[in-house]
Order: C-alpha cells, then structure tokens, then sequence
C-alpha cells in the first residue's frame, strides 16, 4: 500500500482494520463501536467487516468492558476496548488499577494482560462536562500499566497496531481535538519504536516537551516564534507517558539550558511535574533556569465557552518560554 | 418475545387513539382543567425541545439532548411529584425541570457551553443534570436515606425522590447498588427509567434479555411497566409510587416503556442503527396526538383553547430563543470560582497570575494570538 | 420470613441427620467409592484449612481465610467441574483449588507472603485468588465469552466456568454487571455465591432482602438455593448449571446457603458481632457430620477406612506444615520482576540502581540499620 | 478535659465521638464501622453510643458508600464515609473524582459537599494484596479535592474534627501502620490549622519533607544523623497533599540547599515529583544539589515479605541525604 494521506481518525482504524486481519485473536469491544462504529467513527466499517463476535457493542458499563476483556485475555484473546470519552473511564479505574495493571505481576509472569484501552482525551471540541478530560497521569502513576498517547495520523496508525502487538496492558491516548487532522500515513514504512519519544522540530534556545493534542500547539508555538524572528524551540513528542523515554529530552536540555513543558491536564502531579523533577536532577548543572510547566489549571475541566482560556495555548508556551529567560 | 414488546404488563390509561381505559390497580380521575393542562404541558416542553434543537443546528448550543418522543413520560411522571419531592436528572429530563418549575432558558446554559448547570437545587427540587451515567441514582438513594433521617416519611408531611436514568443505565453498577441500598433501608426512592428502547445506538437487547421493571423484584421491590407515552398511566403508577415510598414503604422501579424519536443527542446520526419503519411505527403512538384526540372526543377543548396554547409556545420559545442569544459568556475568572466552598491559596494565586497574565494582552491592546 | 430462613426452596439431598432424600428437579447416583471420596475430601481440606489456621496462630503466615463450615460448599462444586471447566476464586477457596488440583502448599503462599499467587492457572484451571470483592465474577463473564468464541459451547467438549462470590459481594456492582453481561451474552458461566451469612461483621440483611438466588431472575437467568452443607446437593445443583451453561443455555445463579463456622480471617473477632448459640445451632449442620453418618448407616464404611483418611489428612498436614516453613522468602531483587511482559527500562534501572545500594551495605559487611 | 495519651487508631476514635456529639448532622458510614468497630477499631463505641442511624454499616460496595454520602450531603448531612483499606477505594473512584470533586464547581457553588472519605493507607503492616497501598497521588491531582494525611495521635484528633468541619470533600489519610502509635492528645488546645505544612524538627544541611507514615521514618532518620554526628536534617510534615502549602518548605531549602521528598508511594508521578518541580521553580538560586525523591519503586506493592525492601526506610532516606552531597 501507498502513503495515504488519512485523517488521525482514520488512521487508527486503518491500524485496528490492519490487526484484525492478521490476528484472529484481536477483538474491538465498547459502547456503539459495532453498528455505529463508534461516537468519533474510529471503527467505522469494523463490524460489518469482521462480524458481531469481534467487533461488539457492549452493554453500557465501563468496569465490565475492561473486567471482561481480562477474562478474555486470559482466555488468549487480544482485547481493544475503547472508552467513549475521558471522563467515562473512571467507573472501570478499578479493574484498570487493581487487576489489570496487577495481572501479570501477582501471577508471576504466567499471565498477560495484551488489553489497549483506547480512550479519546483532552478537550477542545466545545463538549459539555466530563467529555473534555485528561486523565493521562492518573494511569501514568500506576505501575504495571503503560500510556501512550499519539499526535499526528502516522503515529496514531503506528502506534495502534504496536500498542495491540504489545503483551503489557496499554492505556492508548488519542487526542480528539485532533481526530480530523490529515497527514500522509505510510502503512508499509518501518515504524518508530512505540514506548519512545521524538524529537519532531530541532531547535536550539528553549527545549518544549508535549504530547497529544499539545503536539501540535508546541509545533506552531516553534513555527511562530521563529517566524518572528524569535527564539529557536526543539520541541520533544513525549508519545510515551509510561514508561517515559527522556533521554532525548535531557540530550536536548543539555543543548538548550531550557524546558518547558506543556499538557492540558491540570498543572499539580501532572506529566509536567514528573518531567520536571527528573530533568532537575539528571541535568542539575545545565539547566539556565527552572523547568517550567503550563498546564491546565488546577480546576475542573470549565464550560466549553471557558475552555480556550483554560487551555494551554501558543501564547501561554511562548509565554512561559520567555519566562525561563527571565532568570 | 422479543423485549422490545411491552407485552400485556404494560399499563395504559390512554390508548394510542386516544380511548381512555381502565386499569384494575391504577386509577385516576382529573377534572376537564387538569385534563388540558396536561396537553399544555405536552405542547409547551415539544416545542422548548424543537426550539432547543433549532438553536443547536443555527451553532447556538454546542448539543442538545432531544425529549422528543418522552414528553408523556416526562410530564406524567412529573407532574406526579409533589412540591417538596426531589428529582434527580439525567440529561435529558427537560420536562420535568419545567414540571419542578425550572426556567427552560437556564437548562440550555449547559448546552451551550456557558455553565454546568446554573438552576439551584435547593429552590427547585430539581437536581442538576448527571452526564455520568447512572451516578444519580446513588445520590437520589442517599437523598431518599437523608429524608428518613429526617423523619419525613410515615407521615403527612411525607417526600420522596425520583431518579431518572435510561434503559442503558440499567447495566451500570451504580445503578444496581442503587436498587440494593435503597431496598435494604427501604429509601423512600421511585427509580424511574425511560425505556426509550436505545442507549445511543445500541437497542435494549444489548442490556437485558427480560422486560426490565423485572429486574426490581430479585432486589425486593416492586417493578412496573407502564407505557410512557400515556401520560395518564404515567402520572397514575409514579404517583402511587411517590406515595409508597413517602408512606414509608420503600422503592418501586417504573420502567416507562417509550421512544426516542429523534437521535441521541444534534451529534448523533440515527440513520446509522435503526430504521426509518420502527420510527413510523412509533410515531403511531405520538404521547401529545392520543391527548388531544382525547381532548376532543371528549369535546374538553375547542379551537380557542388549542390556538391559544400554541401562541403560548410560541411565546416561550421565542423567549428562549432571546434569551439564549443573549447569554453572556462567563469571564475567564469564572473558570477559578467554586473549586472550593472555602477556597485554597495555591488557586487564588493561579487565578491571579493568570488574570496578570491576561492584563498584558490588554495594554498591549491585542488579543490572544 | 428472615432473609436468613433458607426457606422450603432450599435443595437438599442429604439431611443434617445424614438421611438421602429425593428432590423433583435433581437426582445423583453416586458409587460407594465416590461416596467415600466425598468424605475424604472433606475431611482433607477441614485439615488443610485447620492446619493453616495454626500456622498463622504461630506466625508462620500472615493471615489465613478460614473455609470452616464451607467444605461441602467447595468441594460440591469443586466436584462438579469437568477438568476442562474454568474456576475464578476469592481468596477462601482453598477446597476448590484443591479439587482443580492445586497444592495446597502453593495457596498458602500469599497467606505467608511470599508471593501473590504460585500456581499456574493454566495448568491447574483454577484462576488466582481475587481479593478486591466482585472483581473476578467480570473476569469468569469475559472467560467464558471467550469460551463461546472459541466454539466450546454446545457440543461434546463443551466448556464452564464458575466464579466464586460470597453474599456481601453480591452488593458490588461489578457482580451485578457480570450478571447483565452474562445473560446478554449467554454466557458459559455458573455464578457460585456461598452465602455464608456475613460479610465480616455485616449479617445478610445488610445486602438484600429477599433471598439471594431471587437476584437472577430479574436479570433474565435462573437462580437456585442449595443447602451449601450437603456435599451432594451442592455437587447435583451445579453439575446441572455447568451442564447448562456448556451446553450453550447460558449462566445460573446458585446460592449455596451456609455458614461460616469461624472468624472472617484470623484477623477478625467474631465475637464481636454474632452470639455463640448462632453458630452452635450451625454445628448441628455440618457438612462432615452428616457425610459420615449417612457412610455409617449406610455402612459404607469401616473404622479402618475412617483411620486411613486420618492419616492421609495427618500427613498432608504435615507436609503443608513442613512445606511452609521450608519456604523461602523471595530475593529483594523480586520486587521488580514481572511488572511488564515486555520489560521497562526504567524499571530495570531502579533495578540496578537498588542492587547498587544493596550490595553497598553487604560490602560494608552491615545489615540495613 | 486534660491531654491524654492515646494511640493514633484512638484518637481519632474520640476525634470522631466529639463530632458526632457536637453537630447532629454528621453521620459515619462504612463497611462494618457498627458493631465492629471497623476493622481498626476507629470507629469503636460509636454506634452504640449514637445509633444505627448515624453510625452506619453499609452493604459491600465503595462507590454506593460515596454515592449516597453525595446525596446525604445534598440534604444537609455531613457524612464520614470509611473505606476499609486503601486498595478498596477504586470502585468509588467515579463517584470520587467526577461527583464529589466536581459538586460544587458543576452548581456554582450552590451545593456543598461537607464530605470526609477516610483511608488507612500505606503498608508496613504484613497484609495480603491491596492492603497497603498509597493512592494520595491519584486524589491529590483532582482539582476540587483536599486531601490531607495526619502523622500522629495530636494530629489525627485535631485533623478528622477539622476536615470534618470543612464543606469541602476531604480526602482523610491514616497511616495505619502508625495506629497504635502513642502520644498525649490535648482536645482543648489550640488546633494547628488543617490544611498548613508544619516543621517538626529543625536543621542546618538538608531538608526533608514527609508525611503520614514516613514522618516517623524520617524524624527518625534525623534522630539517627544528629546522634551519629551526622549532618543537622530539617524535617516538614506536609500534612495538607492538596493544596500544597509549600511556604514552610521553601523557606527550609533557602536555608539549607538541599531537600529529599520522602513517601511510600511509587516515585513516578508521587507527590515528590510536585515537591520537586515546584522547589526547583521556587528555590532554583537555592539549591545546591537537586532534589531527590525517596519513594515505593514503580511496581505494584510486593508481597510482605519484601515490604521492608520496598518502603523507603531510614537508610535509604539518608543515602539519599548523601547524595545530595555528592552534587
Ligand atoms: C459512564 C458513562 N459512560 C458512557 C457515557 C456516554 N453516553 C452518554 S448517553 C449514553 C447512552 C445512555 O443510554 P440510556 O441510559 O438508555 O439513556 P438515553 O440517552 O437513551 O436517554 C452513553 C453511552 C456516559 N455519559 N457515561
Ligand atoms: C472492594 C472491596 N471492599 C472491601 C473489601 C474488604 N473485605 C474483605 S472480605 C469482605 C467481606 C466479604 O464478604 P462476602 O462477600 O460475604 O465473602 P466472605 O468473606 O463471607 O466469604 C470485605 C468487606 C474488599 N476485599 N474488597
Ligand atoms: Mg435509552
Ligand atoms: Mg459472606
């Protein structure tokens, strides 16, 4: 197949098509996944395709999706259960927390949880309360589990397809203001390695680390600045949220003296701050100024009409760029 | 049979042609005035939800949950309640906040994007909207625990609760603890469930292989099925409900068997799931037509009555309509107010920062990029 | 009628007295020799189970969840598994994971602390034990959906899967979901409840009230109550749901109604809560008592048969105890071992990094402070 | 009524009987917290002496326990929900984080939510699985919470009667592996402010910051170092997780340089990651060596006999001690 050029939507259900070909053991589960293919169409055409048996629309209950896909797992099946919104995943935190990210270590290895959950996060589609949340470090924080999250249609695609090829249980992110983005998406090319971040824009005055939907904020914030004749940002896709792959992040801090950090979840034990506190340690002598984090604030997710003031935007990371020269 | 047949459990007072029958164990009689007030009520919350969906489509609201199809369901079980007894909503119950006395225009603020809900409680007895599903019916059980604790049951000045939640929020866990607690201390609590025959696009065979008012009886109480599109039976079974419940007699599950006629929700393409006959089928069994054909087989209303009832919708949604436009967008500020009843300083110094912040884009007399 | 009161609907085959009695729907026909081993293993996990308890009294384990009073409970519906068929415990299965084959010495590894769980549940079909309440009911609902998927419904190799929940579990919504899932499914899944009339300290009026097999017909499947002291009824009863379930009718709820002669764990006082001619009018009821009586009448057996199980269980105790104590703790390094299948780096770094700070104090020839 | 030593399990006990006595509307529910006495015994006495009817044994289910204590606060009542063990508080996790947290913000403040939820946390104490774990992160990064952790029998008394005064949810953390610690408890004095760090102990080289269970580990350590000859530690109990009230500890670091944040929570995304990021941000002309986390490692809680390799301890608080010397 040829690069295509696909919207990150479609990509991840070409990347779920392509897993459900190759592997009879793959199967789609969640609410309206089936017959509508899903509320943002991720698996459009899946059920029609490969049958009711591995594509199934669920009863409404979040703590049975994931429950049930571990007795599948156990069972030798590959579960991909998505998650209608962010802020519907809590009634199943605890068979995230307590049994799946605990599965294969109380077992001692003998059983493996090869479960993605897939979860649309982050706000900026003008949604009401609990579709707009980004609950990345709630999972990030528990160990046993690993979190992506992509940013762009050829990680999205990727990155699927690793994440369902994976034997650990994967809370996969998707960042749903950004569904609609196109990008080409090459399903033949050799793929980045999944629990890896990436350096998507050199740069040599300020290091910017996002990922999800802050990607692409970091992107045109670099975009910008040097079309101003600013300062010069290397922005890092984190991609993988845990583990965390932060090597380039202080390869990069050691070339800039600078960091700043960038999520739409709210600032206080976000990402941010677990970045923060390990580049402070790992590059205590070259940092020119504090790691700075913008964040959402540390309020609940407001009324859409709030919501582009409550998240981070170009402005605010510029802003805080300029604010690490002010030390 | 399928468990989209009501069966002959369903309890009808009003027929789909708008004959009136009789029930052995529900009864219910009205005089001509309350008669028509219902099908004002049917007439006026219809045209809050077209309007509601107008705005919507003309970028107004973000989304709207249509009642389309529930008014009956809504109204009956509504206007069931007494001043003093609590309802507890999920996101669609339109109606029964106009019921609890709610100003429609303040249920659009959420829609639209400007509040999460900005009616009080306390004033209306109308809780706020749950998106989540299910969680509501735990509040409204320990609501129900609160007015036992208050000696508000077994007596005259008796309350009792309502929780609203859909066929598909039967098959939450909330829901089921909900039905557990509140039988095992007997809450004054009427679970009441609009079977609207989808959760989104999935049909009632993906949550139940039995008529769900069945469910309540393994839990201890009873369950009843009326037809929700009746607002007589409907105002009859909640009604008795309400009363057992306030007399101390604990839960009942009414499961008002009824339809969504539009889709789920503006973002929502039913096309996608059902087809065009079960809606034509449905609309057969219109809640607001089987009242006015009532209404006038039994010569209650004339032509004066029924024009003047829709001048009155008119009036409400050309209200809404103004008043929605005219919703002012909340300060940024807003976005710190009430995280806490008592406040915490690591905020007040982040809404200060970011109102600096905000200042700068101000004198340099730009906006935000 | 208490919720406690088994009531006439409970199935009996063998009295408390040890009389074999007929019920309508379920019939056994045993051999002498499976009578006898019925015993035997009744016997054997009471010694298990006592012997554990001992050991935790001398601080040899943590902590030990006691199945006295349960074993014919266990080992009814431990016996009826075919070896195929699927079983997810709680942590007080001790009986069941002994019929499914698993040492008893490895189930006392989580008691001591040594591990979270040392069988191979694919070997032994016997899951880990579950100690967050409800949990594994969803896991044996998602087994057995995949059972079906697999084609092992319906014919000659037809496959179950029980799942273990005691009465207080049945509060959870996880159980409830698991029920709802089941029958929308028709899942291969019996779900086995010992209700055992407490949840710790909270008697079974605290979760319903009416009797707990009455919970499955709400949700569309059926639901039985077994006397959970008769080895033979318990056996006949969930026999016949694997049966069912195997065969593609989907699940059964069956209520095994018994008693939980000890404390909830050696941790408990049960003193605390529950009067001492409750659990003697039980003693009247024990599940060993009226298996031997019944071999006694029947003279099935002889003192030599009797003295032989006796020194089986003596020597299977003794090497439990034996084993016990021969059991190593596990190397700090262990701590990081089996996070990921895949492996982390950073772990592996914590990993060297906390055998770096080890090795320090054992070059320095000192223990940690 | 004089001071009194009492173990930490005890006084809260009488934290708890006095505000019951005091304020009609406060009710404590739980699993087995009647008759019992819950299974620490916190609660003992108190349904005898108040009734079933606000001393309350609840069916088994955690998020029915959170769920109806939102609707008993919605009519006016001030619940104390107990949940039995740290690892049983994810079933209420939805009820907690999208509910609870969000109450008061959703109703524009309209309606309170004078909840406490009380966990014993943390490990050290033998159990089986789920019985230590430490989930102040996951509650600690909801804005709309408070969390708040007490170290010692004062404390304890004082917080539980404060939290409970407070009409803001409050996240109660007990170390219960501290319970039958003694100290005398004077129910007359003039209570600490709840939600304000506290110094207990000062010093000249390092500063180091705990709280619930690890305040003792770290008192000791400073104990150790002083009596060694070793160097001078400065010790901060957090005491308020969220908000932070990180005045105390900045103005400890501009004094000593140097600052170990110790908690038996995994590191990854611990409240030593915000320490750390907000002290690096606060105090970066300040810090002589970077701040270093002493945590649980980032696996699940390992089976007890390997729980004293996996909590921090006294010498791994001091080697990290060390090593901020070693910068
Ligand atoms: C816990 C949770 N999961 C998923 C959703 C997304 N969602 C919103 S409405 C809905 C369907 C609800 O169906 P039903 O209970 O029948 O109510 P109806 O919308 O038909 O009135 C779903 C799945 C949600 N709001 N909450
Ligand atoms: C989710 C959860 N909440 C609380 C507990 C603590 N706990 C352990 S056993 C138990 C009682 C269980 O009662 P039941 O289901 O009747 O089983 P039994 O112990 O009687 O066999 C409780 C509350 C737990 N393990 N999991
Ligand atoms: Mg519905
Ligand atoms: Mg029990």
């Amino acid at each position: 197949m040829p690069a295509e050029t696909l919207t990150l939507a479609k990509a991840l259900n070409t990347g779920l098509r392509t897993a459900l070909e190759r592997d009879p053991k793959v199967l789609v589960m969640g609410e309206d996944v089936g017959k509508l293919g899903g509320v943002f169409r991720v698996t459009d055409g899946l059920q029609k395709d490969f049958g009711e048996d591995r594509v199934i629309d669920t009863p409404l209950g979040e703590s049975a999706i994931i429950g049930t896909a571990i007795g599948l797992a156990l069972r030798g099946y590959r579960p991909v259960c998505e998650i209608q919104f962010d802020g519907f995943v809590y009634p199943a935190y605890d068979q995230i927390v307590s049994q799946l990210a605990k599965m294969h270590y109380r077992s001692q290895g003998r059983l493996r949880m090869p479960i993605v959950v897939r979860i649309p996060f982050g706000g900026g589609i003008g949604a009401v309360e609990h579709h707009s949340e980004s609950p990345e470090a709630y999972f990030a924080h528990t160990a046993g589990l690993k979190v992506v999250a992509c940013s762009n249609p050829a990680d999205a695609h990727w990155m699927i397809r690793q994440a369902i090829a994976s034997d650990d249980p994967i809370v996969f992110l998707e960042p749903k203001r950004r569904y609609w983005e196109k990008a080409p998406v090459d399903p033949d090319a050799e793929p980045y390695p999944l629990f890896a971040s990436r350096v998507l824009r050199e740069g040599t005055d300020c290091t910017v680390v996002a990922y999800g939907p802050m990607v692409r904020t970091a992107l045109d914030a670099a975009t910008a600045s040097a079309n101003e004749g600013g300062r010069s940002l290397e922005v890092v896709d984190l991609r993988s949220l845990s583990p965390l792959d932060l090597g380039p992040v202080f390869a990069s801090v050691r070339k800039t003296g600078r960091l700043v950090v960038v999520h739409e979840a709210p600032g206080n034990l976000g990402l941010g701050s677990e970045v923060a506190a390990r580049v402070q340690e790992e590059c205590f002598y070259s940092l020119e100024s504090p790691v700075l984090r913008v964040g959402g604030f540390d309020t609940p997710y407001p009324p859409a009409r709030l919501e582009e003031e409550y998240l981070p935007d170009l402005d605010r990371l510029l802003d805080a760029v300029d604010r690490t020269y002010a030390y | 049979m399928s468990v989209a047949d009501p069966g002959p459990e369903l309890i009808q007072l009003l027929t789909p042609e708008g004959e009136r029958v009789d029930h052995p164990d529900y009864s219910l009689e009205l005089t001509d005035g309350e008669y028509r007030d219902l099908y004002r009520d049917l007439v006026l919350v219809r045209r809050i939800d077209l309007e509601a969906t107008a705005l919507q489509r003309q970028g107004e609201l973000g989304i709207w949950a249509s009642l389309l199809g529930q008014e009956a369901a809504q109204i009956g079980s509504g206007r069931a309640m007494a001043p003093q007894d609590m309802a507890f909503p999920t996101y669609r119950e339109h109606a029964v906040g106009y019921c609890k006395g709610v100003d429609p225009l303040k249920m659009l603020g959420l829609f639209r994007g400007v509040d999460q809900g900005s009616w009080d409680p306390r004033e209306s007895n109308f809780h706020l909207y749950t998106i989540v599903i299910g969680a509501q019916c735990l509040h409204a059980t320990g609501y129900a625990m609160g007015i036992q604790k208050d000696g508000k049951v077994g007596g005259d000045d008796g309350e009792a609760v309502i929780a609203y939640f859909g066929d598909g929020a039967t098959s939450q866990g909330d829901v089921n603890e909900a039905f557990i607690w509140a039988s095992v201390f007997e809450a004054p609590v009427v679970f009441f469930c609009q079977n609207n025959q989808y959760a989104i696009s999935e049909p009632l065979e993906r949550q139940t292989r039995v008529p769900l008012y069945r469910r309540a009886a393994g839990f201890g109480f009873p369950g009843v099925r009326v037809d929700g599109n009746d607002v007589l039976a409907t105002l009859a079974v909640t009604r008795a409900a309400l009363d057992r419940a306030r007399q101390g007699e604990g839960p009942t599950l009414v499961e008002a068997y009824t339809y969504r006629m539009g889709a789920h929700t503006t973002s929502d393409d039913p096309t996608r799931y059902r087809i065009a006959s079960e809606v034509e089928a449905w609309k057969l069994k219109d809640p607001i037509e089987r009242v006015r054909s009532f209404l006038h087989k039994q010569q209650l209303v004339d032509e004066a009555f029924l024009a003047e009832v829709e001048a009155e919708a008119d009036a409400l949604a050309a209200r809404l309509r103004a008043g929605c436009l005219a919703m002012p967008d909340p300060a940024p500020s807003a976005i710190f107010d009430h995280v806490y009843a008592d406040g915490s300083p690591e905020l007040d110094a982040q809404r200060e920062s970011f109102a600096r912040y905000l200042s700068r884009f101000e004198e340099a007399g730009t906006d935000a990029r």
